[in-house]
């Protein structure tokens, strides 16, 4: 037996998550060794790309458009690798996260099961296999959202598993269409196809699918609940990566299909300006720690949106990668807000703002690391949140799009509101009847999310290299 | 008239009832039974591609979608109809205390 | 023109458009999810018109079958214990009713004035297949298709399942242990009689699925039928030791399938590119795998939660 | 002497490595923290020692590396970036030691140590930066290490001051991105050049480069304290007085005019801003600033807010020096920059002796100060009457360049303008002089008749003191300031 590491990326996972659903007892065990496998064959397999510039397997030796191929550029490898580096760390964040037996045997598998269908989406150039994936997610997602077992996180996990069957209905539908027009699945075929009504039709209808799977403006209202109410690693891996898998597909499949047009660009970034806005002034009126950080994922879609948007139709040859430098960023600094966020909550024992401040415990180093996610959120400098928002403006600067450059202004002060919101109450300490132990609350639980929130801080100086990884074979050039 | 275009106009209609029931049904089960009918009518339309003037066999590649479709449909209907169920306990409970 | 099923098959689609409207409109839900079944059933018949057979088979097994049980199933539990107080949801403004069908409905019509736009009959995979038919290991071309040219979509979908019985059993912890909607002796005598016959057909199915209609799928779907009935006449009691062999079965399929898609990869193969010699045998392996695999998962999905011991509730005591 | 091309590297490093150990420092473990502190000070003023003598030697030390395509970061050392860093570098040395003993007992020091020592990197590379790129990242590094240390005593005022400071200064911030994209998107570099990078742009697009003029000194202006955007200084007082003198003296007002200078002179060229008409509105700015910083002073009864609005005033005389467009003014505007920092420390450590050992913090009680404290009070007194400009202290040395350069560039309003400020000075100065010195401190005047600061909070102000002495009396030595700071202006003016 020898397999490519693409294929590897894919089974590592699946026979871990098998493994760890009949091994209950081993499970904590076997869960974080599959994921470092996971990552040695993503970090295989980025050998390879960056050998080659893309790699593609016909998986049963049939080639597309009759079999299915899996093909790694740099941008699926930078997903991948991302996805892994930020599941690894989650994963050790879990270890102490969950305390509770049964949710740490059911954690393991549905985790693993999510991290093979988000490694199948990074590698997929089939829109119906992309279906499949898509709902691999969803469930393994939705099983994750309701681990917690409470009344809240199951209502949020149905509204949630509602929105990701329509979203994924409204996907199969557009499939159908692309079928019946050009009578192939595969990415090659899409961008060989001539425009006509039959695939505008599947165009939008799978367009609209995927925003509602990523949450964005006006088709979020599934999400804050969803991510807020789900324990700590949950919530880190489905704010952090799982959006990420619907909007990846976006991104593929909006430059692979008939060119959008100027108006349907414009659209997508005022979407993404209205989330900006609305999940601003939403992250300012929360009243629980998590709910904000859930917020400020709608806003962060929104931003990515925008990016993509920024320099209109003829900019979208370049605006790509600062919504994937913001996709990146947004993945590993999210992953740590939620776990810091979860810390905080574990110490302190409640989540609530307004009251954080009343609290003697103060979890130094889990704030600390909240403050660390919220620079690179808020895109300061030189984080690679700083870097997205850089690109962003530069593109719509350059292009004259001066109102994209204007709402990523209004949406960094707010974000700036409503995260110091945070830091204030954490650094208040008049309302502390009890003497305050300010290096209380340490815990070897918090190392994973700090490194995640050190490296959010610290990839912003390797922008350059991740950049021209990240064009590596050309994701968005003419052939796949 | 082929059946063609009579079975792709019941499955957009079909398509079209399930999308505007899962939006609009209050109650959880019946959102769940227009998603269904949404999924149906999606399945409709893959078989409607598929057909071809007899006496042309059907292309196979879009009734194996399809059939992958319905088992994956059937898996979601599950989770949500769980959880359907759970939270129904739930707050049966709520309410007792 | 004048084919003398026109007039059947326009009066099919509008039974079918009418059951979903009935679905959704009618105000009991027992009476919403009957129509439902009666639904998928009309669907499946037109698919047979349609020449999809085997996808008729599988919408009126799965698709209808099992997810009518299921849909009773919750419906039953549903009204076991009263409705949360002012549970009741508010009435709808009809204002929202109108805009929401509006919507739907230009959707709807934009949709229908593509697919009527869209070329007829037109282009396929139908060459590919028939030309890539004799290296396939199977003689029908949906089993071909299903588990040669895309069996990666169909390990997925496998996975799919497995996703969501750990989903359910994760869900459904520590419910007391309601009673399930139990048969009454009639259909206990029925089911002793009924079982044996649903295990031959389940069987054939899948052992002709690779020449002619049929195959994992579908016999799945008949063999979970064994398994509802197991449960509704109480002939079958999970307990919690049956555990971990009910783990076990719920990944065989995915495990097998996988394991064999891996194994084959290697000397310029790749993953699941199987040995033409042995396809036919690989192919037979991982559909009986799956088959008991979907079965078991299916009738899980149906019996819900995990079964795990139950602490006497203390309530019980109380009365 | 060995030769070592990553000197600026390493002294950025000095600081921002030993950040997170200091953060790590469990509360109690005061002695290795002082250690390490003062330690890590004393290796970065040997460091900046030893690169101001090569860098006078014409070594030239130029670090980069690409962050993003054709946009790097880049460290560099010349000239005027020495005069900055080697001001942080000394004070650094001073303030810490004051911090040490003014924070001997209080809560938090290990954060309040990690975020200071921060600072501290945040200075040294806003003043080694080699583009506005790296700048940037730099400035907004300060707002976010400064932000904890102004909230640092954790009430609730404080935490209002913390916001209003983090508004005004993420939001000047976000301007200057802006501006720093605006100059990368004209210019296609964010390089500091002598002479500038814009004269094409000016030439093409006028209009955009005088915008992109407005743009970046504004938002600087944000930090320089000019007016309109002053407001947040005087409510940032309730910070503990180490950090007050830190903010005032060398990080973030400092920031703010350094970064005014660059951009005058290593952005747009002093000939191409004057060219635009862009330098005279802001000289007029700056002389209301001026003018408006020292009225508010007069009013004020608490000694820090006194200060705050005197720093609203003098900082803009630098601004005022780099607008006036003449080489002399220039040079008073750098020597300003130095005095300002050592005058102005003095002062604030002054009276965080005056809060600390006496309890006085308001004006109107420092009435025979002088006796109770009367190192101290030297020390002040001597700090305020050469921010009059008596001579020959320091201040008096920048207010004759800046005269002269007002007359140089043919704007005799300046020669007005410093006179009536000399007066203000003098009017909220001197009256603080005579209460501490010539009224008696009444009955119940201080609870502790002697009261009892350790040489760690009395020398500080002290040395400063003795350093305004110097720099004044010694302005034309070799190595003074003001040597210095003819040696940059030659280059900016490319003389």
């Amino acid at each position: 037996m020898q397999t490519d590491p693409m294929t590897l990326t894919l089974f590592v996972p699946l026979f871990g998550a098998i493994a760890a659903f009949v091994l209950p007892r081993a499970a904590s065990v076997i869960g974080p060794f599959s994921v470092l496998a996971t990552g040695a064959a993503v970090a295989l397999l980025a050998r390879e790309v960056l050998a080659a510039g893309a790699v593609t397997v016909s998986l049963g030796g049939w080639a597309p458009p009759l079999g299915i191929a899996l093909r790694a550029d740099g941008l699926s490898v930078a997903m991948l690798a991302m996805t892994a580096a930020v599941g690894l760390l989650v994963s050790l964040g879990a270890l102490d996260a969950l305390r509770d037996a049964r949710q740490r045997q059911y954690f393991w598998p549905l985790w693993l099961l999510l991290l093979t269908g988000m490694n199948g989406v990074y590698l997929g150039t089939d829109i119906f296999n992309l279906y499949v994936m898509i709902e691999v997610i969803a469930l393994a997602a939705v099983g994750l959202t309701v681990l917690s077992g409470t009344t809240a996180a199951l209502r949020a996990g149905l509204e949630y598993m509602y929105a990701s069957i329509l979203g994924a209905l409204l996907f199969l539908t557009g499939v159908g269409f692309v079928y019946l027009q050009i009578g192939r699945l595969d990415f090659a075929g899409l961008i060989a196809a001539e425009p006509s009504g039959a695939l505008s039709a599947a165009l939008a209808l799978m367009l609209v699918g995927l925003l509602l799977k990523t949450a964005l403006f006006p088709l979020h209202f599934w999400l804050p609940a969803a991510h807020a109410n789900a324990t700590a690693p949950a919530s880190a891996l489905l704010s952090g990566l799982v959006v990420k898998a619907a909007l990846y597909i976006f991104l593929r499949l909006a430059t692979y299909m008939p060119p959008p047009d100027e108006m349907l660009v414009t659209l997508i970034g005022t979407l993404g300006a209205g989330a900006v806005i609305w999940g601003g002034i939403q992250a300012l009126r929360a009243e629980r720690l998590k709910m904000l950080v859930a917020w400020s994922t709608v806003v962060q879609i929104g931003l990515i949106f925008i990016a993509f948007a920024r320099a209109g139709q003829i900019g979208l040859a370049e605006s790509w990668k600062a919504a994937a430098v913001l996709i990146l960023a947004h993945g590993i600094a999210k992953a740590a807000m939620f776990l810091a966020a979860g810390r905080i909550k574990d110490e302190v024992g409640h989540d609530v703002i307004r009251d954080l401040d009343r609290s003697a415990i103060r979890p130094t180093l889990a704030q600390f690391t909240f403050a660390l996610a919220a620079i690179s959120l808020i895109g300061l400098p030189p984080s690679l949140g700083f870097i997205g928002k850089w690109s962003l403006m530069e593109g719509a600067l350059a292009a004259g799009y001066w109102h994209w450059v204007a709402v990523t202004m209004v949406g960094t002060l707010m974000s700036v509101a409503y995260f110091s919101r945070v830091l204030a109450a954490f650094l208040r300490f008049d309302r502390v009847r009890a003497p305050v132990g300010e290096h209380q609350g340490w815990a070897l639980a918090d190392a994973a999310p700090l490194t995640l929130a050190l490296s959010a801080i610290t990839l912003g100086l390797m922008a350059a290299p991740i950049l021209s990884f990240i064009e590596l074979g050309y994701p968005f050039g003419a052939t796949p | 008239m082929t059946p063609e275009l009579i079975y792709g106009l019941t499955g957009i209609a079909v398509f079209g009832a399930g999308l505007a029931g899962s939006l609009g049904a209050q109650d959880r089960l019946r959102r769940v039974l227009a998603l269904k009918l949404a999924s149906v009518g999606a399945c409709f339309l893959l078989i409607v591609a598929a057909w071809r003037e007899p006496p042309a066999a059907p292309d196979p590649v879009p009734h194996a979608l399809v059939i992958t479709g319905i088992v994956v449909m059937v898996s979601a209907t599950a989770v949500a109809l769980a959880l359907i169920r759970r939270l129904h306990t739930l707050e049966a409970e709520d309410d007792a205390d | 023109m004048t084919d003398p099923f026109v007039l059947f098959d326009l009066l099919l689609g509008l039974a079918i458009v009418a059951l979903a409207g009935a679905v959704l409109c009618v105000r009991d839900l027992f009476a919403a999810i009957v129509l439902f079944v009666v639904f998928g059933l009309f669907s499946a018949l037109a698919w047979v018109r349609l020449s999809a057979p085997d996808v008729a088979l599988a919408e009126a097994a799965i698709g209808t079958g099992v997810t009518g049980a299921l849909l009773l199933k919750t419906l039953h539990h549903l009204r076991q214990s009263p409705a949360k107080a002012g549970a009741a949801p508010l009435p709808v403004p009809m204002p929202v009713i109108w805009a929401n069908a509006a919507f739907c409905g230009l959707i709807t019509l934009g949709l229908a004035a593509a697919l009527v736009g869209a070329p007829a009959g037109g282009p396929g995979f139908d060459a590919l297949v028939a030309e890539a038919m004799p290296q396939s290991g199977v003689a029908h071309p949906v089993t071909a298709v299903l588990l040669n040219f895309r069996a990666y979509d169909t390990l997925m979908e496998v996975v799919v399942l497995l996703a969501a019985v750990i989903a359910v059993w994760q869900i459904e912890r520590g419910l007391s242990d309601a009673p399930s909607p139990a048969l009454g002796e009639v259909w206990e005598g029925f089911a002793r009689l009924v079982l044996p016959a649903i295990v031959v057909v389940g069987t054939y199915l899948l052992w002709k699925g690779a020449e002619a209609p049929g195959g994992a799928f579908q016999g799945g779907a008949v063999l979970a039928a064994v398994g509802l009935l197991l449960l509704l006449t109480r002939l079958y009691v999970p307990r919690p030791s049956h555990r971990g062999i009910a783990r076990w079965a719920f990944v065989l399929g995915t495990g097998a399938f996988a394991a064999v898609a891996l194994l084959v990869a290697g000397g310029g193969r790749v993953a699941f590119q199987y040995p033409l010699e042995h396809a036919k045998t690989l192919i037979l392996l991982i559909e009986a795998l799956v088959t008991i695999s979907i079965a078991v998962t299916l009738a899980a999905l149906f019996h819900g939660r995990e079964p795990v011991a139950q602490p006497a509730r203390r309530d019980s005591h109380d009365a | 002497m060995i030769d070592a091309p990553l000197l600026p590297l390493f002294i950025l490093l000095t600081s921002l490595l030993a950040a997170p150990v200091l953060f790590a420092l469990p509360e109690r473990a005061a002695s290795l923290r002082t250690g390490i502190n003062l330690g890590m000070a004393m290796l970065k003023v040997g460091l900046v020692a030893w690169l101001s003598l090569k860098v006078s030697e014409g070594v030239v030390y130029d670090l980069r590396f690409a962050m993003l395509p054709g946009l790097e970061f880049k460290l560099q050392a010349d000239p005027l970036a020495i005069l900055f860093v080697a001001l942080s570098a000394v004070l650094w040395l001073i303030t810490t030691v004051y911090s040490v003993g003014y924070l001997e007992r209080g809560p938090h020091r290990a954060r309040f140590f990690g975020f200071f020592t921060l600072c501290v990197a945040a200075t040294v590379g806003i003043a080694m930066a080699g583009n506005l790129f790296t700048f940037l990242i730099f400035y907004e590094l300060l707002t976010l290490a400064t932000y904890p240390l102004v909230i640092h005593r954790g009430t609730a005022e404080a935490l209002r001051a913390g916001r209003i400071y983090l508004i005004y200064t993420l939001a000047g911030g976000l301007v200057l991105l802006l501006g720093t994209l605006g100059l990368w998107v004209l210019a296609g570099t964010t390089d500091f050049v002598p002479g500038g990078v814009l004269d094409e742009v000016a030439e093409s697009r006028p209009l955009a480069a005088m915008l992109l003029f407005a743009v970046l000194v504004g938002a600087l202006g944000v930090k320089a304290t000019l007016v309109p955007f002053h407001a947040w200084l005087p409510i940032a007082m309730v910070a503990p007085a180490p950090v007050s003198a830190l903010l005032h003296a060398v990080a973030v007002v400092k920031a703010g005019a350094f970064g005014i200078m660059r951009v005058v002179y290593e952005v747009f060229g002093i000939e191409t801003a004057q060219a635009l008409g862009m330098t005279m509105p802001l000289a007029v700015l700056a002389g209301v600033t001026i003018i408006y910083g020292s009225i508010r002073a007069i009013t004020q009864d608490d000694i820090k807010k006194r200060l705050a609005f005197s720093t609203v005033s003098q900082v803009s005389y630098i601004t005022l020096g780099v607008a006036l467009a003449s080489p002399i003014a220039a040079v008073g505007a750098l020597a300003h920059l130095i005095h300002q920092g050592l005058m102005k420390i003095t002062m604030f450590m002054a009276a965080g002796n005056l809060a600390e050992g006496l309890g006085v913090k308001k004006v109107s009680r420092m009435d025979g100060v002088g006796r109770a404290m009367p190192g101290t009070m030297l020390a002040f007194s001597l700090a305020a009457l050469a921010m009059i400009g008596l001579p020959p202290l320091a201040g008096f040395v920048s207010k004759w360049y800046l005269a002269q350069g007002g007359l140089d560039a043919g704007a005799g309003w300046v020669i007005a303008l410093l006179l009536g400020s000399s007066l203000l000075n003098a009017i909220y100065f001197l009256p603080m002089l005579h209460r501490a010195w010539f009224r008696d401190a009444g009955a119940a005047a201080f609870a502790p008749a002697r009261p009892r600061i350790g040489w760690m909070l009395a020398a500080p102000p002290v040395t400063t003191a003795v350093l305004v002495l110097v720099a004044g009396g010694f302005a034309n030595a070799p190595f003074s300031p003001l040597e210095w700071t003819r040696f940059i202006v030659a280059i900016e003016y490319r003389e």
